[in-house]
């Protein structure tokens, strides 16, 4: 059933590592459709990176299968299809931050000078304006998770994984981050799927937030988020968003 | 004019000096012969170049020769020798001399890897056990001699008293030719294959070298200066050097038969010589005859 | 400023070396005087300039042109065994007998096989290809894996990540192998040119002048081709400076690489790479022979080898001749080899913590591995005598160079962010070695062995073909005198083999160890 | 004037990066009294981790100084009287959980077992019971950082230096480790620097709030927190509790 976006099809993952065997997918199923927009969100060590690393073609599932827009990750990846941001930014040292935000569109052969303006676009965007030359050994750890980010929007993804882009920054920054992501998410129309831990932050953007559980990590419960788009900060007032995150938190906490 | 090719058997130096005379004045060219000269080195085993056709002839040490023509068959043929005795001997300091093989004994003497039974065959027959003689390698530098840590060295005895004396000491030597070791050195090289199709050339080669060390001994003293910036340039060695080498070698080198000439007798002992060492040798090694038609 | 303190104190070290040198020197301290001093060697050269010039211009001919090609082979080499790794097994052997020929033995057949500059380039390039390669391993290897993933996550192929991430971060890495080749390249030519029966290039001058037992000449010689030696290990070593602050990673690396599990997984393809391991150097053996067309009575194949130990009428002789000089050499080769690698480990970690001296001791370490030995036996043999402290001495002047090199390189990679974790709690400068610094250098530990490993039986060989007159070294050179290629070919065969098995060994350890570290071999 | 506790003294700090020069810290001046808990808390990039780093004796101060205990930096961590956790994590990969929790053990020569029983409680306080013997490649990215927090508790400082510790972390084990951090921190009496980007976190935590604002990064305020002591996870649902939060966030916003 050809559908788009992201789908998990009963992955299954065990690490057999030095401390132990580690089960940390089991038979995790999750359909992202096209233009969606998933939160994941779980307890540290539940897998969620884990599960985007396999949807990435990083790691292979022992059984199961992920298609990225119904098609083999590998696939997807190659055509350009997908944007990344890890856990840890993974800069490149000796590149400067542009040259960072420069890479995935080197690797998919693209001609810089083309995309020239929307990389200074997104470097102001995520607040680095100024430091266009800078190694990342001189930047703050919350500026190089934003190197990342930007890096993760430059090719402007049909399909985006994020994993915990906004977890090393403040919070009026991240609420910023928030509003743009969700902003090029809409223009852009891209299937988003976006790891993190904060529930708040899930319930602003996603339109469904898959809660994971731990040992094994599975996949717990999908919950619909209603709230018309585009939000706006207020909604982080509202008290139904309130009542939503709070439900969240109470599957998150009985999931454990 | 048809190429020819020597491989001599060491850098430039007197040593070679009837060739680099015989070149200059043009002999060669009067023999017919278009002669070009490569010289030698540690790592040019000179017989070597004569098998894979790099040379047409070569100049050798009869030991090595000799031993791969018995062992291997190597299809080699000894045609004139350039040294009647072979200049090599034990060198040591006036001040602790050693004059005969028997001063040896319980002495430290410094001898190049290849030569080791060379000396152990002079020992042999002189009656001395070699295990009373602490023998070490010798690699080129007279320095540890001049120095005292080895008694003695076995190198050209026509060369290296003379470097002793420049760094203010005064050497003593003898031959291992004249204790029993009777060899050639500098034995003229050619293999089967070149006596048989290049004979004239070979001939030839041997009148203009005869030519050639017959007119530089007529003064020894008078080519080396002239070869300062030709032969000689940049070899890292001095004229006077040179001159003491040449003036050193022309005994070990002139014959009343000629230079180059091989005596009945002479190849006799060079083969008894070297049978004291297991390696043996016979006559029909040595070709005489290209001489006779000098 | 801080560029002038940064070099202010080894100048004061290099100024001091020099004149305890000089005084030493013009009072004829050390060895009766057989090392000179600094400013005799200075009139010496001033003395023989007239000399220098066309010898200078043919060695850094060839040095040069086997620099360029022994180096780019070694890179290319070296990223290709990267790329498809299992081709770094099968060529493993071939790689080390590359490394490990005994230059005594194979120089003879250079100079009888090709002619002109030929012989010396080759062998100027044979003293780069195997460091340059195991250098670019080893650095392309222990690139950053997160930011391999990134490449990979956008579709990258192995082969872009091995240009916009490995090979960035192997540069320091490459440059150092570079920085060891500059001195191999130069001591390549010159022994090439000093057996080679030339007229031209430091090499041949060395042979004239040594007769003269002037050690100012053979100084003045070793200074130059240092010069030579020096000047391109200066450029790569700025350059390496300059890569290799930003060719850190910020932050530690911490993902475990994947198990290199299909040694079990599929025994038969490794027992089959193994196979063609052991093969490959005797197929070259034999292809050389064939393909140079080298007269059968100096050339032996493998065949004829076994046959010459086996089945000649001097089977017997040989046997017991290789027995006995294999005892003799054998037990002082494992001496030596500890006492390499401890020499190159100490100086590695004293890069850490004494960079000035280091600095200082820089041009000294450049000049054992430029100067030719055979220039410095009678001043060794004179200082240490003929026994064992001479053959570690050699050994060690042969074996440290590489090692501390890729080290030293290995240790200044280690992220900031790592060694602060120690600092943070007042560690000492040897602890934070110990704990942080040196652990986290131990692929490039590994990487230094393997290039001590077969080097330490050539150094033993060499001091006792120069000084000793025992073992393995003496019968090579014997037997190079009577053209007995049987046994040169043999004990060349068997250097290597042997250099091979020491090789493995380490290979071996360094694969138990690294993985159960959770880092990645080179190998 | 001695005091224990830290105390920065004008302490100024300029990088001459390839960017540009930065001037990360201007005139810092704050003393955190002996036992008292101190959160620093600014946008991303105003300095934060550079004033943590050289309080620890890591960077050097253009002018002013830090002293630790009222020594210099260099004698205080020496003394074993410091815990840190960076903000990356900053795990030797070759070294076990277990092994890791002890590095600083090693550094300052204590006998490891005797601290035993310590290092097992540790890693089971920040979950990791089973853990022990695995690498951190091994690990998720939230569980290398309760590595190295278990790792900065484990000498038992006199002062102890946090940056941003909890990132990575979802917000049940968050809270956890928040109580946790709190009695330990009650027990032991040390002085705490705990830098943050979690407004509830700094308020829930600390007795004192600098708030930082960058470009040039310098203190704007401190903010005394007045709740009582042991303070309760209901806390969190304070009215008091979240007026303070407001004006903190407030401040913090002003700043910027
Ligand atoms: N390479 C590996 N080898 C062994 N075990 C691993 C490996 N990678 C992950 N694991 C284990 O798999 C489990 C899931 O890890 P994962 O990184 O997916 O967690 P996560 O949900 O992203 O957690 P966090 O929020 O802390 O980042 C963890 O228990 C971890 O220990
Ligand atoms: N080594 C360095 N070289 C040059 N600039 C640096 C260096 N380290 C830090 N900086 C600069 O100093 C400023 C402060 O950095 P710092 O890491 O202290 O920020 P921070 O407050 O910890 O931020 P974050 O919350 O993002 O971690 C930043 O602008 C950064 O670019
Ligand atoms: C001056 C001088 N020194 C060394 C040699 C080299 N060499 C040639 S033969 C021989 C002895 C071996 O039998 C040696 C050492 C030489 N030719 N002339
Ligand atoms: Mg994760
Ligand atoms: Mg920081």
């Amino acid at each position: 059933m050809p559908s788009g976006g992201i789908t998990f099809h009963g992955v299954c993952k065990t690490f057999s590592g030095r401390g132990k065997t580690i089960e940390a997918l089991r038979d995790m199923s999750l359909s992202c459709p096209s233009g969606s927009f998933t939160a994941i969100i779980g307890p540290s060590g539940c897998g969620k990176s884990t599960a985007m690393r396999i949807a990435l073609g990083l790691e292979d599932a022992d059984k199961g299968a992920v298609l990225i827009e119904d098609r083999e990750p590998q696939d997807a990846t190659r055509a350009g299809l997908t944007g990344v941001a890890f856990q840890d930014a993974a800069l490149l040292p000796w590149r400067s931050v542009r040259q960072n935000v420069e890479v995935p569109l080197e690797v998919l052969r693209k001609n810089i000078r083309d995309f020239a303006p929307d990389v200074q676009h997104l470097i102001e965007l995520v607040g680095l304006k100024g430091y266009e030359n800078a190694l990342p050994g001189e930047l703050s750890g919350g500026m190089r998770q934003r190197v990342a980010i930007a890096r993760a929007l430059v090719t402007r993804p049909r399909v985006l994984f994020m994993d915990e882009p906004f977890g090393a920054l403040d919070q009026i920054l991240r609420r910023q981050m928030n509003l743009e992501l969700q902003r090029i998410w809409q223009e852009s129309q891209a299937t988003a799927f976006l790891v993190t831990h904060g529930i708040d932050e899930a319930v602003f953007l996603a339109d469904r937030i898959a809660v994971m559980s731990a040992n094994p990590g599975r996949l717990s419960v999908v919950i619909d988020v209603p709230f018309e788009r585009p939000r706006k900060p207020e909604l982080f007032s509202d008290p139904a968003f309130h009542a939503l995150c709070d439900k969240v938190a109470e599957v998150l906490h009985g999931g454990q | 004019a048809s190429p020819f090719a020597m491989q001599a058997s060491w850098i430039n130096d007197a040593e070679f000096a009837g060739y680099f005379l015989g070149l200059d004045k043009g002999y060669y060219a009067d023999e017919g012969l278009d002669m070009s000269y490569a010289s030698g080195g540690p790592d040019v085993i000179p017989e070597s170049t004569i098998i894979t056709g790099r040379a047409d002839l070569t100049l050798t040490t009869p030991d090595t020769t000799i031993k791969a023509i018995s062992e291997q068959g190597a299809p080699f043929k000894i045609i004139g020798t350039q040294y009647q005795k072979n200049p090599i001997g034990i060198v040591s300091l006036k001040s602790n001399p050693i004059n005969k093989p028997e001063d040896l004994v319980g002495k430290t003497l410094a001898v190049p890897p290849v030569n080791v039974i060379s000396v152990e065959a002079m020992l042999k027959l002189n009656g001395i056990d070699k295990a009373d003689v602490n023998i070490v390698p010798y690699a080129y530098d007279p320095t540890p001699l001049i120095k005292g840590e080895i008694d003695a060295s076995l190198d050209f005895t026509t060369n290296v008293p003379f470097t002793i004396s420049q760094q203010g000491a005064e050497a003593t030597s003898f031959l291992l030719y004249d204790f029993g070791f009777t060899i050639f050195n500098d034995t003229v090289v050619v293999t089967e294959e070149t006596l048989k199709t290049k004979r004239k050339e070979l001939v030839g080669w041997l009148r203009a070298s005869r030519r050639g060390w017959e007119e530089n001994f007529v003064d020894p003293t008078v080519w080396p200066p002239k070869w300062a910036d030709s032969w000689f340039k940049g070899t890292g060695r001095t004229i006077e050097n040179e001159i003491y080498f040449n003036k050193a070698q022309q005994p070990l080198v002139e014959s009343p038969n000629g230079i180059f000439s091989m005596a009945e007798d002479d190849i006799e002992a060079c083969l008894t010589a070297l049978g004291q060492i297991g390696i043996n040798g016979s006559r029909d090694m040595f070709d005489t005859t290209l001489l006779e038609e000098i | 400023m801080a560029g002038n303190k940064q070099w202010a104190a080894p100048l004061r070290n290099v100024v001091a070396l020099l004149l305890v040198w000089e005084v030493v020197g013009r009072l004829d301290l050390i060895a009766d005087g057989a090392l000179p001093g600094v400013s005799e060697i200075l009139i010496g050269l001033w003395n023989d300039r007239s000399d220098y010039p066309l010898h200078v211009w043919e060695t850094l001919k060839a040095s040069g042109l086997g620099f360029v090609i022994g180096n780019l082979l070694g890179v290319v080499a070296g990223i290709f065994f990267v790329l498809i790794p299992v081709s770094l097994r099968v060529f493993r052997g071939l790689n080390i007998a590359i490394f490990a020929l005994p230059p005594i033995a194979i120089a003879p057949i250079l100079s009888l096989t090709l002619s002109g500059l030929t012989p010396r380039v080759v062998l100027a390039a044979l003293g780069c290809y195997f460091v340059t390669m195991t250098a670019t391993v080893i650095g392309l290897s222990q690139s950053d894996s997160r930011a391999a993933d990134l490449i990979r996550v956008y579709g990258g192929s192995n082969w872009l990540i091995m240009r916009m991430v490995q090979f960035r971060s192997a540069l320091p890495s490459i440059l150092s192998g570079l920085r060891v080749a500059a001195p191999n390249a130069v001591l390549g030519a010159i022994l090439a040119e000093f057996g080679g029966g030339g007229r031209w290039g430091l090499g041949a001058y060395l042979l004239g002048s040594l007769g003269r037992a002037e050690p100012e000449r053979l100084w003045g010689i070793g200074v130059v081709a240092t010069l030579i030696a020096g000047l391109a290990y200066g450029v790569f070593a700025l350059m390496s400076h300059r890569f290799v602050g930003a060719s850190r990673a910020v932050t530690m690396n911490m993902s475990v690489p994947e198990k290199a599990g299909d040694e079990q997984s599929r025994p038969l393809s490794s027992i089959l790479a193994g196979a063609m391991a052991v093969l490959l150097p005797f197929l070259f053996w034999w292809a050389f022979i064939r393909l140079l067309d080298v007269p059968a009575m100096i050339s032996k194949t493998p065949i004829g080898v076994v046959e010459y130990l086996f089945f000649s009428p001097a089977a017997q002789s040989a046997q017991e001749r290789l027995i006995a000089a294999l005892w003799e050499t054998l037990p002082i080769t494992g001496i030596g080899l500890l006492c390499g690698l401890t020499f190159a480990f100490l100086l590695a970690i004293s890069s850490r913590l004494f960079p000035g001296f280091l600095r200082a001791f820089m041009p000294v370490a450049l000049v054992t591995q430029t100067m030719p030995l055979v220039a410095l036996t009678p001043l060794l043999v004179l200082l240490l005598g003929r026994g064992t402290s001479l053959t570690l001495w050699v050994t060690i002047s042969v074996t440290f160079f590489p090692a501390f090199v890729i080290l030293a390189q290995g240790i200044s990679m280690v992220p900031r962010a790592t060694r602060e974790l120690a600092m943070a709690y007042g560690a000492s400068a040897g602890q934070e070695l110990r704990i942080i610094t040196i652990p986290a250098s131990m692929p490039y530990l590994f990487a230094a062995t393997r290039l001590t490993v077969p080097r330490a039986l050539l150094g033993v060989m060499i001091a006792e073909w120069l000084a000793t007159g025992k073992g393995l070294g003496n019968l090579l050179n014997q037997s190079r005198g009577y053209m007995d290629y049987g046994m040169i070919w043999t004990v060349a065969a068997l250097s290597v083999i042997l250099a091979v098995v020491f090789y493995q060994l380490v290979v071996v350890v360094e694969r138990r160890v690294l993985q159960r570290m959770g880092m990645s071999t080179a190998e």
